[in-house]
C-alpha cells in the first residue's frame, strides 16, 4: 500500500539529485505541481524523460534542474517553441543540456517495454531517418521469419514516475480516465511511482470493469493535490488553460521575464 | 467573396478528403483542413489525433493534440502505446498529414534542426509521430506554406522520409505504403513524378503563376504538362472554415487556431 | 461501414474450405452460434487458431471440419480434457489433425503482434521448455542493447476472425466489455472481422471514454445473434453455463453419443 | 475435526500466502488455497486470474479461468496480451501456481503429453499460461496430489521448466526469478535443496509416514534433517474451505470446484 505524504514531503521523499525521473501524461495531467515542488526544492543533474516535455520541462530546465532530456516532440503545442529548452540547446543557458531525441512511435513502445519487463522493444520506424546515425540507442534487428528489418530501441525504465490522476481510494487505488496517454506503462515501468491526484474518495467509481486502474502494490506514494495538473487539465475536473500555454510564449521567450515568473509563481508560491 | 492564401490552402487540402478517409490528424493547418472536410462534404470521416482520440468530432479546432474537447467528442481514447502499435503501425490509417521547417524536391520533411543536428542554429521541436506517420499511412499529404527559406533544394536533417532520393528508393528501404503522394501549399499542389517521384506542381492556385511559385521555391520547379488551376473557394467552405476559426479563437482566448 | 447480415448468409459470406480462422474470447463471449454454424454449413480443411480451443472447438473437430489446429490450452476449463480434441490427435479421428502449440504469452503476444502490424512478437518466454524445439515457430533473437536472447514466435494474422460482443450500434460500432480477451487484437490482426453481437442499439451507451470499441470501419460482417455466446457468456447479458460445461466431458467422451448429441443440437437445430 | 488428504493440502497451501501476495491463480488447488487464506489470514492479498481479472474477490471458486464472478468483482480487468506483458512478464507478481500431469525431482513439470510428443500416448491440455508462470513469477508454489505415476524420476516433456537438471540450470538459462521453492502435495511438503535444487520432503503432512510418501514418488525420496510435521487443520479453516466449496457446488449444478 502506498504512503499518503503532503507534496512536500512526497517529492522530498522521492526525487533526489541525479535521479532518472519520468513526468508523464500526454497533454492530459501533466503533473504541474510536483514539477514546481522538484524545482522549489532545487533538485539539480536530473535525467528527465517525456515524450512530450511541454511547458513543465521547460521550466525545469530553465530553472537548471536538467542534465539530459530523453525526449520525442519537445515544442509548445499548438504555439511554437519550448524556448528555455532551445536556449539550453542552443546556448547552454542555464547549464548545457544532452538530448537524447526519439520519435513518439519509439518511445510509446519503449515505455510499453519497460512495463512489460523487456530490455527492449521492436518495432517498424525511423526508415530513412537521420535520427538512426544521430542517436546510438537506436538500432535494427531482424525478424527470425520473414528477415525483414525491425527497428530497436532501449525499454524505458526511470528510477521515478510522476503522474497526475483524477482520483485515488483510501487503499491507494488509483483511477486514470479520458486521455490515458502512457500514464500506465511509465509506472509499471519505473522502479517507483508518485502519484499527485485530484482528490481521495472512499470507492473509486470506475465505470467499467476495464477502467484503467493503478492497483494500490504498483504506487509508492500519493499526495492530494487538487489542480495539480493545471495549467494542463484533468478531464471531468477542470479544462485546459490554453491561454496560458499561448501567454507562456511571451513569458518564457527571455530569460529576465522568465526567471521574473518563476520567482512569482512557483519560487515564491506555496507549495500545494 | 475574398480569401486569404492560407483559406485557399486549408479549403484544397479538405476537398481531397473522403468519407471512407481515416485520417491521422496533426495540429494546425491539417486539424483545420480535416476538420472543415467533416463540416463540409465528408461528414462520415474519421479523424484520429495521436493522443489516442479515434473518430472524434471537435466543435472547434484543439490548441493541442490531446485538447479535452478532442477526447469528450472521441468515439473511443485508447493509451498512446496502442495509438501507435495498433492503429498507426496496424496499418489502419488511410491519410496521414506531415509538415514541418523543410520540405525538400522528394517530399524529404526536416522538423528537428535547422544548421548541424550536434550544435543546431536553431532547435527545432523534432518528429514527434511524423517519422512513422511517413511510414504506415496508407498516403500522406503534406500541408505547408511555401517560400525559399522552406521549401529547399536539400533538407538540412531528414526528420520523416518522403522519397529520399528519388526513384524506387522509398520501396528499397522495405516501405510498402504509398509516401507523400500530395503537397499542398497556399500557391499550388505538388505531386511526385511517378518514376523519379520529384515534386512536380499539378495546380495552381487562383492568381497565382508559375513565377510566383518558382519565386518561392529553393529548387528548380517542375510543372505537369496538363497544369491546372485551383477551383477558388467557395462561399459556403470560407463561411464554415471562418466560423471554425472563429469559434475556436473565442474558445482558446487567443487567435492561435 | 459493415454489412449487417443474418447468421446463415453471414457465414456463407465469410467462411470458406481452407481459410484460416480465429474465433475468440477467452472464456467469455466465446463465438458459439457462428461455430456451429460453420458446422451446418459443412466446411472442410480449416486450420482454425485459438488460445484456448474450448468446446466450440472441440465440436469443429470432432465435427471433421479442422485441418489444422493452432493453441496454447486445449482443455475443457475447470473439468478435464477435450475429448473430440484427443480422439483427433491420439486416433486421426474422424480425421488426423495438425497441431501448432505454444504457450499463452506467445499466443497473446502474437496477436499482440498481428493487430501491430509487426512480422513476429518478441518476448521473455518458453525458458527452458521442450516446446521450443518441437514447435519450428519458436525462435529466438538476440537484445541489440543487452544480449540477452529473446523468444519470438511469428505474428498471427488470420484470414477471418470470429468474435462475439454485447452490441452495436446502427452505423457497425462494436462495443466489448468485461473479459476482453484478445478480442481487439485478433480483430485488427485479421485480414477480415465476423461479429456476432447480442443486441444492436441507437446508442452504444460505452461506459467510458477509455471503453474497448471495434470502431465500424474495423468490421466487415455483424450478424444480431442474441444468446450467441451460450453456453459460454456475455457480461452484463447473462451467465456462464458451468453445468453444460461439465456435463460435455460425458457428451463427448465417446463418439456415437457426441455425434448424436450434434445431430440432434446443432446440425438439426434451426440457425439462430 | 477428520479431514481428507485433500483438505491438508489446500490448507497447507493457502497457510504459506500473506497480504502482501500479489498471486497468479490457476483453476483447482490453487485457486481453493489462494481464495482460502483470502478468507482466513490474508484479507488483503491480491488474487490475479489469467483472464485479465485483477484484485478478485469471488464469492466463490470459479469453473474456468474466466468465470463472470472473477470479473464483476475485480478491482479491474485488463486485455490478456496486458495480463501477459505488462503484469507477468512484467515482474509484478510475488507467486504463481503450478501443477501438471508429472513432476520430476528438480520440480520440472509435464502438462503436455504423456509418450512421445509427435505420437503422444495421451494428448493433455498443454501449457497455457504455464512456461511463463514458471519463469516470471518471484517464486512458484507446485500444488498437486502425489503418486508414483504424477511424482517421476524424469518428466516426458517439459512444459514449464523447474531447476532443469538441478544445480544452477535456472540461471545458465537466464533466469532470474526464484523458480519452484514449494511443493506442496496430498502427504507431504518439499523444497528444493539450496544447492543440488533436487526436491526434499521438509514436511510430512499429519500421520502420513516418510514410506508412504517414498510408496507414491517415482524417485528416491530425500527427506530434510529438520523434517516437521504439517500443523493440522483447524476448524476454522475447515469450516471456511468446506462452505466455499459447498456454495461453489451448489452455484455451479455439480461439484467440480
Amino acid at each position: 500500500m502506498p504512503r499518503f505524504l503532503p507534496l512536500t514531503t512526497a517529492v522530498a521523499a522521492s526525487v533526489q539529485d541525479g535521479m532518472t525521473v519520468a513526468m508523464e501524461g500526454f497533454t492530459h495531467l501533466i503533473p504541474f505541481a510536483a514539477g514546481h515542488e522538484i524545482i522549489r526544492q532545487g533538485r539539480r543533474d536530473l535525467t528527465l524523460m517525456r515524450m512530450t516535455p511541454d511547458l513543465i520541462y521547460d521550466q525545469l530546465i530553465g530553472m537548471g534542474c536538467v542534465r539530459k532530456l530523453i525526449f520525442s516532440w519537445g515544442g509548445n503545442p499548438g504555439v511554437g517553441s519550448l524556448h528555455r529548452l532551445r536556449d539550453a540547446v542552443e546556448h547552454g543557458w542555464p547549464r548545457p543540456i544532452e538530448l537524447e531525441e526519439h520519435s513518439h512511435a519509439a518511445m510509446a513502445n519503449a515505455y510499453h517495454a519497460g512495463a512489460a519487463g523487456l530490455p527492449c522493444a521492436i518495432f517498424k520506424g525511423y526508415y530513412g531517418s537521420d535520427l538512426v546515425g544521430n542517436n546510438p540507442n537506436i538500432r535494427f534487428v531482424t525478424c527470425p521469419f520473414s528477415g525483414e528489418p525491425l527497428a530497436a530501441v532501449p525499454a524505458l525504465r526511470p528510477d521515478l514516475a510522476i503522474v497526475h490522476a483524477q482520483r485515488a481510494d483510501h487503499e491507494g487505488n488509483v483511477l486514470i480516465e479520458g486521455i490515458v496517454g502512457v500514464q500506465k506503462e511509465v509506472v509499471l515501468a519505473a522502479r517507483q511511482a508518485l502519484v499527485t491526484v485530484e482528490e481521495v474518495v472512499d470507492d473509486l467509481s470506475a465505470p467499467s470493469p476495464n477502467s484503467c486502474i493503478l492497483p494500490h502494490w504498483t504506487v509508492t506514494t500519493i499526495a492530494v493535490v487538487p489542480g495539480g495538473a493545471y495549467p494542463s487539465y484533468a478531464h471531468g475536473y477542470y479544462g485546459r488553460d490554453n491561454a496560458f500555454y499561448t501567454a507562456w510564449d511571451s513569458i518564457s521567450r527571455e530569460r529576465a521575464p522568465f526567471q521574473a515568473w518563476m520567482e512569482q509563481h512557483v519560487l515564491g508560491a506555496a507549495p500545494s | 467573396m475574398s480569401y486569404t492564401t492560407q483559406e485557399m490552402m486549408a479549403i484544397a487540402a479538405a476537398r481531397v478528403l473522403t468519407n471512407e478517409d481515416v485520417c491521422f490528424v496533426g495540429i494546425g493547418a491539417p486539424s483545420q483542413a480535416c476538420n472543415l472536410a467533416r463540416l463540409t462534404h465528408a461528414p462520415g470521416i474519421t479523424l484520429i489525433y495521436e493522443s489516442g482520440t479515434i473518430g472524434t468530432k471537435p466543435d472547434l479546432l484543439p490548441l493541442s493534440i490531446g485538447d479535452p474537447e478532442l477526447c469528450t467528442r472521441a468515439r473511443c481514447t485508447v493509451s498512446v502505446p496502442e495509438m501507435f502499435q495498433y492503429w498507426l503501425q496496424g496499418g489502419r490509417i488511410s491519410v496521414g498529414f506531415l509538415g514541418g521547417a523543410q520540405l525538400d524536391k522528394f517530399a524529404n520533411i526536416n522538423s528537428s534542426v535547422v544548421g548541424s543536428y550536434a550544435r543546431p542554429k536553431v532547435r527545432l521541436p523534432g518528429g514527434g509521430g511524423a517519422p512513422e506517420i511517413a511510414a504506415h499511412c496508407r498516403q500522406t499529404y503534406v500541408v505547408m506554406a511555401q517560400s525559399r527559406r522552406s521549401f529547399v533544394d536539400r533538407v538540412d536533417f531528414v526528420t520523416s522520409f518522403g522519397y529520399g532520393e528519388g526513384g524506387d528508393h522509398r520501396e528499397r528501404i522495405g516501405l510498402r505504403s504509398l509516401g507523400p503522394t500530395l503537397v499542398i501549399t497556399d500557391l499550388c499542389m505538388m505531386r511526385p513524378d511517378p518514376t523519379s517521384r520529384e515534386l512536380s506542381v499539378v495546380a495552381l492556385h487562383p492568381g497565382v503563376t508559375r513565377e510566383q511559385v518558382q519565386a518561392h521555391t529553393g529548387w528548380a520547379v517542375r510543372f505537369a504538362p496538363d497544369l491546372t488551376t485551383t477551383e477558388p473557394p467557395t462561399e459556403h467552405e470560407l463561411i464554415v472554415l471562418r466560423d471554425l476559426l472563429a469559434r475556436t479563437a473565442q474558445a482558446h482566448g487567443s487567435a492561435s487556431a
